[in-house]
Order: C-alpha cells, then sequence, then structure tokens
C-alpha cells in the first residue's frame, strides 16, 4: 500500500517536473529572429471561459478572421501574421500571468487583449515594464490607456460615451428631468456613472443611483425602490445579462417606463432577450448597417464562424488587428521591434469597420457616438438625432 | 522508499542542506519569468492550503471559508502601503495579526456550531468579507480594486521581478512550516489532532475543545493573512472578485489531493493544481472538466489524498469500517 | 409604507422560490445525510431541460416542468452514484469535494454543449399585474408571482402528502432520520436513499425552471450563487425538516428584500448569511429544535 | 507519583444529590443519591437502559443534570464542562471506547498528560524552558504509566490497531496520565476474555491500593462482587440499593428487580462464596 502511495507521489511529480519543463522549452524555442522572421506573432489575451466567456470567443474569432484575411492577401510587407489565444479567465490575475508569458517570450510582437479593463489596468504595469503594446479592442475605463505608453484601447471612453448619454438621449432626444440609474458595482459601472454624474447634473437633472454586485439576478426590490422615486426615464449601466434581466423586470412589475441602457451598444442578442426591446434606446459607436455591404458581409462571416450574432465588441477585436497591419507598414523597411510598434501606432490613422481610430495622446481614440433604438426586432438609427458633429 | 526515509532520518541536517542550496539556486537557474512566477504561485498556493490544512485537516473542522482570510491579508496589504506607504515588512505581520482577529470572531460560532453548520458559518463569513472589500470603497478602493501596489523594497532595492519574489514566498513557506511543525509537536498541536479524532474523549481529558479550536482558526487565518499581504504586491492589483469562494474550494481541493493533516500534502497538492491548470490552459472548458474528473478520480482511488496515510481518519481507514460492524453486531 | 409592502410581496416571492430551492435541498441532504454543491448545476439542468422543451413544444409548462423533474432526476442518479454511494461511512469532507468536482463537471460541461451564453426565457407567463388597494396603500403583485408562489405551495404540499401517506415517503422519513434503525426495519437503505437524492434533485429541477421563467433567462453559470442560497436556507431550517427549510428560504427571501429595501444591493448576501449567523449563534440548530442528522 | 496524602478522608471523593435526568418524557435517571468515600471501589450496577452511563456523564460534566447536584471532594461541579471537571481531577472512561484510534498509544497517553502541562503556542515555536520541561514530564510520565500497565512495547502502535482489550487498557492508561484521584470506569471488562479480565481486575485493585478512588460500571457479577468495596444499584433510573456486595445480594428488592429468578443471583452468590 505504502509502496503504490510513494509510486504515485514519484509518478505525479514527474509529470509536474515534466510539464514544467516542456512548457518552459516551448518558450525559449520560439524565441528568435524578428526581422528576418516571415512571420509576426501576437499575443492574444481573452477570457475563453468564465462569466466573459462569450466575448473572449468573440475575440478569438475576430482577430483570426482578420489574419487569414490578412495573410490570404499576402500578408503585411511580405510577413505571415500569427496570433496566440491564451485564456484569462476574465481574471485579472491570471491575465497578468498571460501577460508576463507574452512579455517575456521574444518572438511576441505585441500583445491584444484584455476584455474588462480591470484586467487591462493589472497588465499595465507588466507591459509597461517590458515595453510591449498592449492593444485593448475594448477597454473602456478613462484611466487605462494613459497608464503607459504602450497602452492603448479602441473602444473610446466612458468620459466621452457617458456625458454623451446624459446630454444628447437624455436631455435633447428625450428632455427627462428624472433619471433613475442602476448600475453594476463594477470598476466599469464605476466609471461610467462617474462621468455621467457631472453632465447630467450641469444639465439640471435629478439622478438617483442604485447599484448591484455583477452576477445579480433579482432586481425587483430595486425596481420597486426605483419607481417610488417616479423617474421620466431608467438607464441601466452594464454589459452583460443584467441589462436584460432589469428591463425584463421592470416590464413584469407592470412598469410603463422609457429604458435607455449604456454598455451593451447594438447587441442583436440583447433584442432577443428583452420582453419590449421597442421601448429601448442605446447609445453606439458603432451600427450593423444593413445597407453597408462589407459590414453586412463581415457580420454573417462572424456568425457563420461563431454561431451567434456579433456585437461591437468583436468587430473591435477585428480591427485591432489592421491596426497592427498598418503600423507594422508603417515601420516599412525598417526593423519590426515592440518599440516600433508602438511609435508607429501611436502615429497611425486608420479607419476600420468600426469607423474612424486615431489615437489620443493618451492612447485611447474619440468615438463619435448614435443614439440607437429598435423597430421591427432591427437596431436602427434614431434618425434626425446625430449629434456627432456639435 | 524505507531506505529514502531512513537516510532522511540520518543524515536531516544533510538534507535540509541540499534542499536550501537546491531553493537558492533555483530563480537562478531558471531564465523565464513566467516560470518562476508559477514557482511562486504554486509556493504561495502551498502556504495558503497549508493554512488551510492546519485548520482541516489537523483539528478536523471543515472550514471553506479561507478565501476570506486571504482577502483581508490582501487588502491589509494593499490599503496600508499604498495610501500610508508603510514598508511591507511592517505590514506582513499585521495584516496576519488583522486576520488573526477576524479569525477569532468567526470561530466564535464554533463554539456552538460543528460539521455542516460550521461550513456554512464559514462560507458565508468569507462571502460576507469578499462583499465588504467590494464596498467599503474608501479603504478597499471599492469595485475598482486597489491598483499598481507598491513592490517590497529591501535596502533600496524593488523586488518587482519574480527572481526576487521568489524569496520572499520561500521564506513565509519556509517558516510555516518550521513554525507549524514546531506547534503541531507541541502540546497544542496534539490538543488539535484530539479534538479531531475524538471530541468527546478529549473533553473528558480535560482539553478545552472551545478555546483550542478558536486558537487553531486563529493560527490558520494569521497565515492566510501573511500570504494574502505578500500576494497582493506580487499580482499588483487586487480586486473583491480574487477572493470569491471558488478560491476557497480551490485550495480546499489542493488540500485534499495533497492530502490532509500531513505537513507536505498542500506542498504537492498547490503544485499539481496549478501546473495542471496551467499546462492544460490552452483546453479551455475541457480543462476544468479534466481537473473535475481528477478530483473525483481521487476521491474514489485516495480520499485521503496523495501523501496521506492509508489508515488515517480523514481517509475512513479500515478501522472504522471493522468498528462498524462490531457495533452493529453489538446492537 | 406601501413602498415596504411592495419590497415584501418582492421578498415573498423570491423567498418562495428560495423554499422550493430548500425543500429539495433538505430532502438531498436529509436523506443522504451529507453536504451537496451540486444542487446549482442540478437546477440549472432542470432549467435547460425546460427551455429545450419550450423551444421545441412552445409554451406549455406542465410539460416543462416534468422534464425539469427528469432531467435533475437523471442527474441525481449519477451524482449520487458518484459521490455518496460509496462514501456513507467515509469522513464527510470526501463526499463534499466529490459534490464540488461534480458540480464543476457539469458547468462545464454545460458550457460546452449548450454554449457560454445567456438564453432567453420569454413570454412563458403573461405579463400582467394586479393592483390591489388596501385602504391608500397601493400593491403590485405580478401574475408569475401568483404563480410561483401557487406552484411552490402545491408542490410542496404534494411533497408533505407524499412523506406522510405513502410507504416510500415513509420509508425516506426513516431513512433520513436513522440510518441503521432503518436498515434493522429492513428498508433498503441505499436505494431509499437514491430515490430521496433523486427527488430532492428533481425539486431542484423544478425549482430551476421557476427561476428560468422569473428571471427571463438560462445560462450555463446561473446555479453556483443559488446553491449557496439553498443550502443557507435549508441549514436555517434545521437541514431536514422540509416545513422548516421552506420556512428558511421564505425567511431569506423576506430579509434580503427588506435589507434591499433600506440599504443597497450589493449588501444582499451580507443580509443572508449575515442573518444565518445570527440565527445559528442564537439557535445552533437552526429553526428546529431537534438535531436529526449526522453532523 | 499521585501525592494522595493531602485528600481529606472524611470528605466524599464523588457525590451524588437528587440527580435527575430527563429526555423528554423518559427518566433516565431519577432523584439518585450516591456517596463514594476516598479509596474506595465503588460497583455501579442495573441491566440495560438502568441509566448508569447516564449517570455517569452527568457526574463528569458531559450532560447537564435536569435536576440535582454532584459534588467533587465537597466542591459542586453541577453543570460544569467536561473539561472543568476533568481539571478538577477526575477521569473516565468510555463503554464504547474513544479512543484516538489513529494515533498511536504513546500519543493517546500524551493527550491526556494535557493539563498537567502549560506548554502555549510561544513557547511551542521557540522551544523555551517550559517546552522542553513539559515534554520531558509527558515523555516520562507516559512511559512510565505504560510500562505499569504493560502497555510499553505496545507504544508505537496505532491504538485502534490492538485487540479489543487491549484498547481498554490504553483507555485507563489515558485516564490515569491526567493524574486523577478519582477515575470512572464505563464496563472497562467488555469484550475481554476471563483471563484479560482476571488481569483488569489485578491491575484495579493495584490502582486503588496505590491511592486512586474507583468506580466501575459492569456487567460482570463475578468481577463486581469480587472487587468492589460498595455498590450502588440503579433500575429504569432509580437508585435501588446502595452498600457493600453483601448488603446488596441480600436486598430483596435487588433480587427482585434485577436478579430476576434466581439463575443469576445463584451463580453469584455461589462465586462470592
Amino acid at each position: 500500500m505504502k509502496k503504490k502511495r510513494m509510486l504515485a507521489v514519484a509518478a505525479l511529480s514527474m509529470t509536474a517536473v515534466l510539464m514544467t519543463a516542456c512548457s518552459g522549452g516551448s518558450g525559449s524555442s520560439t524565441g528568435g529572429g524578428s526581422g528576418e522572421a516571415s512571420t509576426i506573432k501576437l499575443g492574444g489575451l481573452a477570457p475563453l471561459t468564465g462569466n466573459y466567456a462569450e466575448y473572449g470567443k468573440g475575440f478569438q474569432i475576430g482577430w483570426q478572421m482578420a489574419i487569414d484575411e490578412i495573410n490570404a492577401a499576402g500578408g503585411v510587407n511580405g510577413h505571415k501574421l500569427e496570433i496566440e489565444v491564451k485564456d484569462t479567465q476574465g481574471d485579472a490575475v491570471v491575465s497578468s500571468n498571460m501577460a508576463t508569458n507574452f512579455a517575456e517570450d521574444e518572438s511576441v510582437m505585441a500583445i491584444l487583449g484584455d476584455f474588462t479593463s480591470g484586467a487591462c489596468k493589472a497588465n499595465a504595469e507588466i507591459v509597461d515594464r517590458y515595453g510591449i503594446v498592449q492593444l485593448s479592442p475594448t477597454a473602456s475605463a478613462p484611466d487605462y490607456a494613459n497608464m503607459s505608453k504602450y497602452c492603448f484601447s479602441i473602444m473610446g471612453r466612458q468620459d466621452g460615451e457617458a456625458p454623451y448619454l446624459a446630454r444628447y438621449i437624455l436631455d435633447k432626444y428625450l428632455g427627462a428631468k428624472k433619471i433613475a440609474v442602476i448600475r453594476v458595482d463594477s470598476d466599469w459601472g464605476l466609471s461610467c456613472y462617474e462621468n455621467f454624474l457631472p453632465t447630467a447634473e450641469e444639465l439640471g437633472m435629478e439622478v438617483t443611483v442604485e447599484k448591484y454586485a455583477s452576477g445579480e439576478k433579482d432586481f425587483s426590490s430595486l425596481i420597486t425602490k426605483m419607481r417610488s422615486v417616479n423617474p421620466d426615464v431608467l438607464v441601466v449601466m452594464d454589459q452583460g445579462d443584467s441589462v436584460a434581466a432589469i428591463f425584463n423586470q421592470a416590464d413584469a412589475a407592470g412598469w410603463d417606463i422609457q429604458h435607455v441602457a449604456l454598455g451593451p451598444g447594438t447587441s442583436e442578442q440583447l433584442i432577443g432577450q428583452l420582453t419590449t426591446p421597442d421601448n429601448l434606446i442605446v447609445t453606439s459607436p458603432f451600427f450593423f448597417d444593413e445597407n453597408d455591404e462589407t459590414l453586412t458581409k463581415w457580420s454573417s462571416t462572424f456568425q457563420e464562424q461563431s454561431g451567434f450574432a456579433p456585437t461591437i465588441h468583436p468587430a473591435c477585436a477585428y480591427d485591432t488587428v489592421y491596426l497592427i497591419k498598418n503600423a507594422i507598414e508603417r515601420i516599412g523597411d525598417g526593423e519590426i521591434t515592440r518599440d516600433a510598434i508602438q511609435q508607429a501606432l501611436d502615429q497611425s490613422e486608420n479607419t476600420g469597420i468600426t469607423g474612424a481610430l486615431n489615437f489620443t495622446e493618451d492612447g485611447d481614440i474619440v468615438r463619435n457616438y448614435m443614439i440607437c433604438g429598435v423597430e421591427n426586432g432591427k437596431w436602427v438609427v434614431l434618425e434626425g438625432f446625430d449629434y456627432a458633429n456639435e | 522508499m524505507e531506505k529514502a526515509k531512513d537516510f532522511y532520518e540520518k543524515h536531516k541536517l544533510i538534507v535540509y542542506l541540499i534542499l536550501f542550496a537546491v531553493s537558492l539556486v533555483v530563480p537562478f537557474v531558471i531564465e523565464q519569468a513566467l516560470i518562476l512566477r508559477y514557482i511562486c504561485t504554486i509556493m504561495m498556493y502551498a502556504t495558503l492550503a497549508g493554512s488551510l490544512n492546519v485548520i482541516n485537516g489537523y483539528s478536523g473542522q471543515t472550514c471553506l471559508g479561507q478565501a476570506g482570510f486571504f482577502c483581508i491579508g490582501a487588502y491589509t496589504c494593499a490599503a496600508l502601503t499604498k495610501n500610508f506607504g508603510v514598508s511591507f515588512w511592517i505590514v506582513l505581520p499585521l495584516a496576519g495579526i488583522l486576520a488573526a482577529l477576524v479569525g477569532l470572531l468567526v470561530s466564535l460560532p464554533t463554539l456552538k456550531l460543528s460539521g455542516i453548520y460550521l461550513s456554512i458559518v464559514t462560507l458565508g463569513a468569507s462571502e460576507i468579507i469578499r462583499i465588504i472589500a467590494q464596498t467599503w470603497t474608501p479603504v478597499t478602493g471599492g469595485a475598482l480594486g486597489i491598483k499598481q501596489i507598491p513592490y517590497p523594497n529591501l535596502f533600496g532595492l524593488e523586488l518587482f521581478r519574480p527572481k526576487y519574489y521568489y524569496f520572499i514566498f520561500l521564506i513565509i513557506g519556509v517558516l510555516f512550516l518550521f513554525i507549524t511543525s514546531r506547534v503541531l509537536r507541541s502540546r497544542v498541536g496534539r490538543a488539535w489532532m484530539a479534538i479531531r479524532e475524538d471530541q468527546v474523549a478529549a473533553k473528558s481529558l480535560g482539553v478545552e475543545t472551545s478555546r483550542c479550536k478558536c486558537t487553531n482558526f486563529m493560527y490558520g487565518a494569521f497565515w492566510a493573512g501573511i500570504i494574502g499581504a505578500a500576494y497582493a504586491p506580487f499580482v499588483n492589483y487586487i480586486e473583491s472578485s480574487q477572493f470569491t469562494t471558488d478560491t476557497g474550494f480551490n485550495v480546499l481541493a489542493m488540500v485534499v489531493i495533497g492530502g490532509q493533516g500531513t505537513l507536505l500534502g498542500p506542498i504537492i497538492g498547490s503544485a499539481i493544481v496549478t501546473i495542471l491548470t496551467e499546462t492544460l490552459r490552452f483546453l479551455e472548458n475541457w480543462r476544468y472538466v479534466i481537473y473535475a474528473i481528477i478530483i473525483i478520480l481521487m476521491m474514489w482511488v485516495r480520499p485521503q489524498g496523495l501523501l496521506g496515510a492509508s489508515d488515517s481518519i480523514l481517509a475512513g481507514g479500515k478501522i472504522r469500517r471493522k468498528e462498524k460492524e462490531q457495533g452493529g453486531k453489538k446492537a | 409604507m406601501e413602498y415596504f409592502l411592495n419590497q415584501l410581496v418582492n421578498g415573498l416571492c423570491q423567498g418562495a422560490i428560495y423554499a422550493l430551492m430548500a425543500i429539495g435541498y433538505s430532502v438531498i441532504v436529509g436523506v443522504v445525510g451529507m453536504v451537496t454543491f451540486t444542487y446549482g448545476e442540478i437546477m440549472m439542468i432542470g432549467a435547460f431541460s425546460a427551455y429545450y422543451i419550450f423551444q421545441a413544444f412552445g409554451n406549455n409548462l406542465p410539460l416543462a416542468i416534468l422534464a425539469a423533474f427528469t432531467g435533475s432526476f437523471v442527474i441525481g442518479i449519477i451524482v449520487y452514484k458518484l459521490c455518496y454511494e460509496k462514501f456513507f461511512n467515509a469522513p464527510r469532507h470526501i463526499s463534499l469535494l466529490c459534490t464540488i468536482g461534480i458540480s464543476m463537471l457539469i458547468k462545464n460541461l454545460a458550457q460546452i454543449v449548450f454554449g457560454p451564453e445567456t438564453k432567453p426565457v420569454l413570454d412563458i407567463i403573461e405579463n400582467r399585474t394586479f393592483t390591489i388597494m388596501l385602504g391608500s396603500v397601493r400593491l403590485d403583485i405580478k401574475l408569475l408571482q401568483i404563480v410561483v408562489i401557487l406552484l411552490v405551495i402545491v408542490l410542496a404540499g404534494t411533497l408533505t402528502l407524499f412523506f406522510n401517506k405513502t410507504k416510500w415517503g415513509i420509508a425516506l422519513r426513516a431513512v433520513s432520520q436513522n440510518k441503521d434503525a432503518a436498515y434493522l426495519m429492513g428498508i433498503n437503505v441505499k436505494r431509499t436513499a437514491l430515490i430521496g437524492n433523486c427527488i430532492g434533485s428533481g425539486l431542484g429541477g423544478v425549482a430551476g425552471i421557476l427561476l428560468s421563467i422569473y428571471y427571463y433567462s438560462v445560462s450555463a453559470t446561473m446555479g453556483g450563487a443559488y446553491s449557496m442560497k439553498a443550502f443557507a436556507a435549508s441549514v436555517l431550517g434545521g437541514l431536514v425538516d422540509i416545513r422548516f427549510s421552506a420556512l428558511g428560504g421564505l425567511c431569506i427571501g423576506i430579509i434580503e428584500n427588506l435589507g434591499i429595501a433600506v440599504s443597497a444591493a450589493t449588501f444582499r448576501d451580507v443580509f443572508a448569511f449575515g442573518f444565518l449567523i445570527l440565527v445559528l449563534l442564537i439557535r445552533p440548530q437552526g429553526f428546529v429544535s431537534k438535531k436529526g442528522v449526522r453532523v | 507519583m499521585i501525592d494522595f496524602s493531602q485528600i481529606d478522608t472524611n470528605v466524599p471523593m464523588l457525590e451524588s444529590k437528587g440527580l435527575c435526568k430527563y429526555f423528554g418524557g423518559l427518566k433516565a435517571v431519577d432523584n439518585v443519591d450516591m456517596k463514594i468515600m476516598p479509596g474506595d471501589i465503588f460497583g455501579i450496577i442495573g441491566p440495560n437502559g438502568a441509566g448508569k452511563t447516564t449517570f455517569f456523564n452527568m457526574c463528569t460534566g458531559m450532560y447537564t443534570p435536569t435536576k440535582g447536584n454532584v459534588y467533587l471532594m465537597g466542591e459542586d461541579v453541577t453543570g460544569l464542562s467536561a473539561e472543568r471537571v476533568a481539571r478538577k481531577k477526575m477521569a473516565r472512561t468510555f463503554q464504547n471506547l474513544q479512543l484516538f484510534k489513529f494515533m498511536s498509544v504513546l500519543d493517546n497517553v500524551k493527550i491526556g498528560c494535557h493539563i498537567g502541562t502549560k506548554t502555549n503556542m510561544v513557547d511551542s515555536i521557540f522551544h523555551t524552558k517550559r517546552y522542553k520541561q513539559d515534554e520531558e514530564y509527558v515523555v516520562h510520565k507516559s512511559e512510565e504509566i505504560l510500562r505499569a500497565i504493560g502497555l510499553y512495547e505496545y507504544r508505537d502502535t496505532m491504538a485502534g490497531n490492538l485487540a479489543y482489550g487491549m484498547q481498554r487498557k490504553v483507555e485507563i492508561a489515558r485516564a490515569l496520565a491526567l493524574e486523577p484521584y478519582i477515575l470512572l470506569l464505563d464496563e472497562p471488562a467488555a469484550g475481554m476474555n476471563p483471563q484479560e479480565k482476571e488481569e483488569l481486575m489485578e491491575f484495579i485493585k493495584m490502582l486503588n491500593d496505590g491511592g486512586y478512588t474507583i468506580a466501575v460500571i459492569e456487567h460482570d457479577m463475578k468481577f463486581v462482587m469480587n472487587s468492589c468495596n460498595r455498590i450502588l444499584v440503579l433500575n429504569f433510573g432509580q437508585k435501588i440499593c446502595e452498600g457493600t456486595p453483601d448488603q446488596v445480594k441480600s436486598d430483596k428488592q435487588v433480587h427482585e428487580a434485577y436478579f430476576g429468578k434466581g439463575i443469576i443471583a445463584g451463580e453469584a452468590v455461589k462465586v462470592h462464596g
């Protein structure tokens, strides 16, 4: 018995050592020259498992679509692109480990990802110390991109979107005075609200706010609470499933009120989850316009590969690859290094499927927003309220 | 194997010296920072699992809330070093003491409760601690968490790289093993084990079970707090979602896989679980499926864990069954 | 006043779902004598079974309930075979860890099979609100809430009848009170425990479908949080007595919602667990006075 | 070893006054008075379910009495917790063996030394003088007891692996490590063969000669009648007789209630005679 046990221990520790050795080996063997190599390797951070798994999957597919296209068209300056996607579980610590992994691997030229602002911020210190670009498709916290010159994001910042929501949707479009805000208690939710509040107050709105922990399912007591203050508009700030849950439960309570959401964008899935989708207005920097051929094509290709309709998130992920491609093109004949990519990215001016992508000094972009609503089960831009140029 | 044991008994000093030398060399031999980071993670979880093992394995209580104490340690360290510039080395014991005090608070119900009731109380307490961390914004940063936690500083050297951090975890881990093995081989440890084996008998021998359980809880919480404090600068960024009950279950799995009630068990458990989850990362969700199957298989084949004795009370060994039969006959 | 009464109604309805979960949970814990952390995933399987029935046959609630019960019942057999059967005489933590493992297994397999995204469950019950005027106080009660509460009452009643009047029910009660004695009375303890575990699981499945209707969605990760609530509620009720467990569930639902009414929703679990710990400090055995289970 | 000289021989070692324990409607122990004087070997007998173990459990603080009082050396110990009572130098064994089965025999006895030592956590970490003294004492004491009871050669064996009779001895050894004035033995001879019983009887007598006061619950009449100097008879929770073996044997009530129709009684009488 005893012998058996010791054997088991020995065997397991052997496997452990071997596994460590293997992963160590693979780490060093891929490190090679950068200039002459014909493939340029990118590191992808995405929550393939955990609470944000569907976004992570979207990232993965979005990136791969872009890379396949680029490679099929002959690559960038003769180089092929390649991406290695690591699962970060939506966990900042795991994300840091993976970012360190990519940063240590000299063949990785830039990191794309991660999904949450929290994870991106956790990695900021690492990418700064190692000097490698972290280009996030979706991080929207205003205090992320300025953490390091290597940090970039193309989602647009909440301090752009949240005031837009207050000024144009609530004030000009709806003319609301009494606002009820229900927000998720997260990094993202807090910074949304903090950027929303000053503008709302400036416009003389009366704001009542309640927050909930992410993962919350029952909102009936919050709705009863909000209902008792009798607001004109119900604003929900969340990116996940809670948006639908809150509006549905408000409907079920027989509460007839205008729904506004900040965060989900023009998500096709959201329409299917709502009992009264027609009652919803959102802001979105991006919109799958049915008349836009490239977009429709992109959207259907994505749906083919993933099995679900795209949101803005995979579209942004798709764009990040093109940003890197453009940066490499801008480097031209120069040696492709991490720093060169950072510099080229910093100066780049691009247009992606999600619109114009020009980095500010901090490394974010300023987006133009639209007011979108639902008609006949489809997203539409609400005409006549295009304030983008104001 | 017996030979190895004999050798160890005879040349303890040599064995220790060799281990010491090897552990000193490791960070200079292994070049990849990521591997070192994993080794650090393993050592960290080993100590955390060890602290849980003191409670579950040595005094036989079912604590499911170790993540809570871990959380307290991490936030104490982050808040003090970041906001008040207190030195990491002062914060370390402070975090332990604070966690121990909370441990005392949590253990108060243990005076009356046992078994399932105790599990749910510790589980609930751990969740409450986490929610407090999530909502007490002025101190814990609330949902934002605390980012850019200062790295420990040793005589002007900023211990940023895993290479240096390795030594912090190593020293804490070795200290934990050393002190715990001493405590266990004393009157205090014997009393804990007596409670684990048979609480009624322990009482009849004058063992103050309530007090012993409290000190046991505090001791376990103390080390969880310390390792939490060391964890915070290591990851540089903490937020409440890192301390969910899943973290607690994960640590519990490490303890049980390695072997409850053994000093080395949690180390093996931590190594196996960490290496497994890291190397199988490419499998995405299937990784958890495999992990789950390993846990279940483990419970079927070796319920006492890899290092646990097959005849321990924790394994539900043969004696127990025999006694059951006898009891049955008597009845 | 009106505000608090409306919050009370919310609490009552949520409490009713908790109560059903707690009933199933305490049937399992009572009969098997061990804690389970698989319950959330059992509910999830129930909810998904119903979801696919809705997909295939439209809004057929009775059929969906039957499917949820059956789906979870089958999972119950697997859980029993893997987690309990072999470990009746072993230390508690072994089966506990097994259930944690199974929970992980089912959850991740479900994510692979059903997909990671949240699926909508809409319009199963008509969106209608009844307004009751108590003097000047206006009470809004949703049709959904009424249906949920009625379903819970009916199920709990049926179960009580089953436990008190049928041969199987009495055997189940005997096993949950004393396995050795039940064995001596000629009851097949293992088979009875299996049946009990499956019935408890089935009830969990029904609770799962109620959750999905009440919250308009199903997802592979929906179980986790509720598993803990069911656990807490049945501990509050003393773990084996289904009536007290139901009471425990109701109490937690009401405490949570009233707590949120006066503070913030982020504190929901603080109220639930704080209340539980408080009660246990005063009454270590929960609401019941008898200690009925091996703990 | 233990200094028994300071015990006041005029004060009862253990005394119960009107002790009652009700479980719901069941009167497990009802109004029992008992006096054990220092130096006694005191037997408690009675049919199954007579409340003997319940009575023991109340004396040792495992149960809180419903009514009545327990005095240990004149001091009221009613309602004290088991560990507090143990600290007052009363040790016990259990009817259904509650050994630390998975620990070595030596460790079992070492735990018995718990209240005789004072090492705290700090001592054990820094190996202070107190720790060293305590450990030395514990090892010395445990080995001495094991030698005396004849288990020394089994000191490293896991307690649960020993034969049943041996396990009973380990339990007694463990109780002795407490350095008690009074030892309560709950069916110490159960499961033993006649030879083991004989040895045990001798050992108990030896302990008694050494100064220990002993109270023993036992079914074996021969055992009780031959070793005890006073006997308490319980039936259905009530005391029906207390006195010397001869008094008990001649007691009519005992005959009727306990010995039944004569066979056992005859045997017992014969053996004693």
